[in-house]
């Protein structure tokens, strides 16, 4: 099932801006500019943004109007990036973040070790 | 009326300490705050610094003591991690003028005893690379530190709760009187308290009771303002300051950084009822950290605070027992510097309380310092 | 240090409103919003809002908004956007970031409307991803177009719980279930009934358990309370979910005026920490005021009159209107938020179980407890009557403040009186056209036009219908009960549009007549098939 | 407007129940048991809760969970929530980065 709306019953045909390609831990996504990384991530699947220190457990969107903060992620290298609000733009590397770390969190290397 | 041995005014870090160190030595001790909450003065508002270096040699020995003796055992102690860290202070400069005022703080701790010293440009960023070009030279003292100011405040309160330290709070102290020639009772809108010694640790406010036993402390009051930001990667452990005191703070154990600065304006500031921040001072202290430490220019803000804090004319406290009042005991005016040596003037106020021997030389901040020269 | 008369901080429903009233009694007026889009949560809001003409009913929340916009740049009221501000300080300054940068405002009068936060309650898992507000799952439908996830369970039956689960379906999400810890619906019967009648079951006094899934939400598992609130062991249902939506209720977003010093109260008839304030919205600093769900939650009608409300006190403030005409057009306004302020969902009711409505008749229960009137409820309300040929069924049967129907009926068949939340009843001397009006219009899409026989043992239902695809003439599919389970097949007999009916379709579907005053909804045989 | 409030040292142990692992702050990661035991150890308003759990001192600045601290501190010391003073207000209302509020114009 798609998940994007194409057509919305009341409010019409959905406008976007052009599609683009970013990254997010490493794989490349298409999504559209201007909207929300974590609209982008949605439509391509994404639900978990990071991982939190103390109880290393995953969070995703929550309030989704960059109150609650659960949706930060490391993007173009920089932590605690709120990606409910930040624009989506051509060539974004989104990665998962770990507690508070600017290094990106790769899940499978983290179990390995 | 209430009764106990000594009766504290003031539930802020100095006040709590002091209530903890004597009901250890088994005393009965009753606290009055006025204000709702345990810290709602510049014990929750100061930049945590557990340092030697850059303090009047008056009150060095106090931070000296404290950190050798108290501050390593202190979550140990009292049951509650109060977030230490033993892991140097930096003093910054940036000008020739900033050099010649480090030098001279750092010769007069050495004289001291202080193991601190003059470092150029090239250590500085040996220890901590993330400081910016500007910063030309430092003081430099290993054993300073910092720890977590609403913890440790906290901490020797619950530690004195579990003591049996009566904490009241919400009770505003309105005089004190002297019965046949002693300071005896504490007023209160709801009570008379009466206690053998009374310790004044109320900062500013310290002043105004003060007067009812014909006492004055000449200190005024400063809005202290702070900020935090969210929780950063880990970046440095040391507690950073500058020669001016501009600004001053450390990344504390949560990943915050927690750091203290002025507009110039703080003497003169007013408040709303709350000690409010001024609209310019946290623009202020900003500028200032993205000059020293410039990747912090992407750090969220997250909450500033403010809380007036006493300033002693000659920028010590006074910490004595008041030889013309029998009974009266102060501990206030630490002007802004009071959080690190908290602790041993706790311990040392305590033993003064119960007539016993200080751990460390504290005379330069008696009360009778400022009688008119002759 | 740019000055002004008065700075508006919101530019939500009531923050505009109260912008436009001060600017058009002369004020120089700057409203400051950190949001892209003005218009606050209206933006969110796609249903058609309810009152009466005054409160602009059956317009839609985010038309309301583009209106409201364009009456603030007439008046001549700046909007500033994406301006966040970040603290009110002593002597009236604001302090705002704006791009990459913060500004220093000061002005005679502020008016704080910076409406609310959404609640939210604990249960285990509730950090996974795939638990979410409301309030997102609005963003991400209405502003975003994408869908929070495909299988939803929607917990809150106030009315966010129930206006958000009826968009959640209306973009094709599976709501499996809406679950309450109250004993009772908490929102309006008539949007219950709507979303009841789509196949959503609601599931009453039960709460979440826990929320299942290790990486994200794969599963829900609720259970029924008892009126301690205790689970009820034995009583547990599971879902496999993809996405748990949280609609608990609002709380004031009121920081900015405990900062600004105002004297506070924790009122929880009002949602939470509120300014004290006088009869005119005026907190304890002088000057400074509190308009919109900042100062007690309550709808987006009646935040509209106040926020005008105290744009006329903060005119007034500030010397631009006098007392007189403050006092006239105060009283005006009063009526209108009296009118919204009654009915069984007012304020003074909050909380009190009510037994009949205004006109004396037993409430439906059934209504309350499951989301739809029972069909041996139904034939009580004014509004059901039975006649020859086609003739509006309005399931109107609670007292909130509402009319466009009254003025809807181009026949005048439809009647609430001059009490705006009496419930609406036929005149029977008058004959129905089958325009279609009534229906469109009915915000709570309560009002059917039904035909109860035309000939062949067959009856014709006209209903409101917003899911795309439309369906087609012709086609057949199955005709829903109130409850929304299957009754029969029903065939399309005519799909109306027009921009009098603002994106309502109106459908008109035959069904045997047995049927004619129990189906109530259409669902078309691909989504049949889908779900 | 100050309540007074004696803190004396109560002898109750403090009782472990089944849901104190519920985590209540979602930015700091503080659980129900947390506030609880905070509360027993002598923190009795929500500004000393604050400052000795950092529970709503997190990211969101409470919006998420500072009705729900309030509810489990008042429900601990026996009082109704709506007689527990919030912590105070403070600026900036939303996190805002250092860059931008050291570039003032006035």
């Amino acid at each position: 099932m798609e998940v994007r709306i194409k057509e919305h019953p009341i409010l019409g045909e959905v406008k976007k801006g052009r599609l683009v390609k970013f990254t997010h831990d490493g794989q490349v996504f298409e999504g559209y500019e201007g909207e929300p990384i974590a609209v982008a991530l949605k439509a391509a699947g994404v639900l978990v943004h990071r991982y939190t220190e103390k109880k290393h457990s995953p969070r995703g969107v929550f309030c989704a109007i960059g109150r609650c903060t659960d949706c930060v992620m490391i993007v173009n290298g920089e932590p605690n990036i709120r990606t409910c609000v930040t624009p989506l733009k051509e060539g974004m590397t989104v990665d998962t973040q770990y507690g508070t770390s600017d290094e990106p969190f790769v899940k499978e290397l983290k179990e390995a070790k | 009326m209430i009764t106990a041995d000594t009766i504290v005014v003031g539930a802020g870090i100095i006040g709590n300490a002091i209530a903890y160190y004597l009901a250890k030595k088994g005393q009965k001790v009753i606290v009055l705050e006025k204000s709702d909450n345990i810290g709602d003065g510049g014990s929750s508002r100061n930049g945590g610094g557990v340092r030697q270096s850059g303090r009047d040699p008056r009150e060095l020995p106090l931070a000296m003591y404290g950190i050798k003796n108290l501050w390593p055992y202190l979550s140990e102690e009292l049951g509650t991690e109060v977030e230490y860290y033993k892991k140097g202070n930096l003093r910054l400069g940036k000008t020739e003028k900033h050099k010649e005022i480090l030098t001279g703080l750092t010769n007069r701790a050495v004289a001291c005893g202080l193991d601190v010293r003059m470092i150029d440009a090239y250590e500085v960023r040996q220890i901590n690379p993330f400081l910016s070009e500007e910063v030309s030279c430092a003081s430099w003292c290993e054993t300073d530190g910092h720890a977590n100011p609403l913890l440790a405040t906290l901490a020797y309160y619950k530690a004195a709760r579990r003591l049996g330290v009566r904490f009241i709070t919400g009770e505003e102290v309105l005089s004190l009187k002297k019965l046949r020639g002693r300071l005896r009772q504490v007023i209160t809108a709801h009570d008379i308290y009466e206690a053998d010694n009374i310790v004044l640790a109320n900062g500013i406010a310290a002043r105004d009771l003060a007067a009812y036993v014909g006492i004055d402390i000449p200190m005024s009051s400063a809005l202290l303002e702070c900020l935090v930001t969210e929780a950063e990667p880990r970046m440095f452990e040391q507690m950073l300051g500058t020669a001016e005191a501009d600004f001053y703070g450390h990344q504390s154990k949560h990943g915050s950084f927690v750091i203290g600065g002025s507009s110039g304006l703080e003497a003169v500031n007013k408040d709303n009822g709350t000690p409010i921040n001024s609209s310019i001072t946290a623009a202020c202290i900003a500028r200032g950290i993205i000059k020293y430490i410039p990747k912090l220019s992407h750090a969220k803000i997250v909450r500033t605070w403010a809380g007036w804090m006493d300033r002693m004319v000659d920028g010590v406290p006074v910490i004595d027992k008041v030889d013309e009042v029998e009974g009266l005991y102060l501990a206030c005016g630490f002007s802004g510097h009071g959080f690190g040596i908290a602790p041993a003037v706790g311990l040392n106020m305590a033993n003064l309380v119960l007539g016993e021997n200080l751990t460390c030389d504290i005379s330069g901040l008696a009360y009778n310092r400022f009688a008119a020269k002759a | 240090m740019e000055r002004y008369d008065l700075i508006v901080i919101g530019a939500g429903p009531s923050g505009l409103s109260a912008g436009i009233e001060a600017a058009k009694a002369g004020a120089s007026v700057i409203i400051f919003d950190e949001n892209e889009k003005p218009g606050g949560q209206l933006f969110k809001q796609i249903h058609k809002f309810f009152g009466s003409k005054e409160h602009r009913a059956k317009v839609r929340g985010f038309n309301i908004g583009y209106q409201l916009l364009k009456e603030a740049d007439e008046a001549g009221a700046k909007v500033e956007l994406l301006a966040t501000v970040l603290g009110i300080y002593q002597d009236k300054e604001v302090v705002v970031k704006i791009k990459d940068g913060i500004k220093h405002y000061k002005a005679d009068s502020i008016i704080v409307a910076t409406g609310a936060a959404e609640n939210m309650v604990p249960f285990k898992g509730w950090t996974l991803p795939g638990v979410i507000g409301a309030g997102a799952a609005q963003t991400m439908l209405n502003l975003h177009g994408i869908l929070p996830g495909k299988k939803v369970l929607m917990l809150g039956s106030g009315n966010v719980g129930l206006v958000v689960s009826y968009q959640l379906k209306q973009c094709g999400c599976d709501v499996v279930a809406l679950v309450d810890a109250a004993p009772r619906i908490g929102g309006y019967g008539v949007h219950a009934a709507k979303i009841s009648r789509m196949g959503i079951p609601f599931y009453l006094p039960y709460t979440i358990k826990k929320v299942e899934g290790t990486d994200h939400v794969t599963g829900v598992t609720i259970a029924k309370l008892d009126p301690s609130f205790k689970f009820i062991e034995g009583t547990e249902m599971h879902f496999d979910v993809d996405t748990v939506c949280v609609a608990v209720g609002l709380s004031p977003m009121s920081q900015l005026l405990k900062m600004a010093g105002c004297k506070m109260e924790d009122n929880p008839r009002k949602g939470g920490q509120v300014p004290i304030i006088d009869e005119h919205g005026q907190t304890s600093i002088p000057g400074i005021f509190a308009a919109g769900d900042v100062s007690g939650i309550e709808e987006a009608s009646s935040a509209m009159i106040e926020g005008r409300q105290a744009g006329i006190y903060a005119a007034n403030y500030l010397g631009y209107i006098e007392d007189e005409l403050m006092k006239e057009k105060e009283d005006e306004l009063d009526k209108a938020l009296d009118g919204l302020r009654q009915g069984m969902f007012a304020p003074s009711n909050r909380g009190k179980k009510i037994e009949k409505t205004e006109e004396g008749i037993d409430i439906s229960n059934n209504l309350l407890a499951k989301g739809f009137v029972a069909d041996e409820e139904i034939e009580r309300f004014p509004g059901v009557v039975h006649k020859l040929g086609i003739h509006p069924v309005m399931e109107c049967t609670q007292n909130i403040p509402c009319n466009p129907c009254q003025d809807a009926c181009p026949k005048k068949c439809i009647k609430i009186g001059s009490k705006i939340t009496s419930l609406p009843a036929v005149d029977e001397s008058v004959d129905c056209i089958g325009c279609g009006m009534c229906v469109a219009s009915c915000p709570g899409q309560a009002i059917f036009l039904v035909n109860e026989n035309v000939g062949e043992g067959m009856a014709e239902i006209t209903l409101p219908y917003e899911i795309y695809p439309l369906p087609e003439v012709g086609e057949k599919g199955i005709a829903l009960s109130r409850a929304g389970h299957p009754l029969c097949i029903a065939e399309v007999i005519k799909v109306r549009t027009g921009l009098a009916f603002d994106k309502t379709a109106v459908l008109t579907i035959r069904v045997p007549k047995e049927f004619a005053m129990k189906a109530r909804f259409y669902k078309n045989e691909k989504l049949a098939k889908s779900v | 407007m100050h309540e007074l409030v004696d803190r004396s040292l109560k002898d109750e142990e403090f009782e472990e129940r089944e849901d104190d692992d519920m985590l209540i702050c979602r930015c700091e990661e503080i659980t129900k048991g947390e506030i609880r035991r905070a509360v027993h150890d002598g923190m009795y308003t929500m500004a000393e809760i604050r400052r000795y759990l950092r529970c709503t001192m997190g990211l969101c600045q409470g919006q998420t969970c500072a009705k729900l601290v309030k509810g489990i501190v008042a429900k601990e010391l026996g009082v109704s929530p709506d007689k527990l003073e919030p912590a105070t207000s403070r600026s900036p209302m939303r996190p805002t980065e250092m860059y931008i509020i050291a570039n003032e114009e006035k």
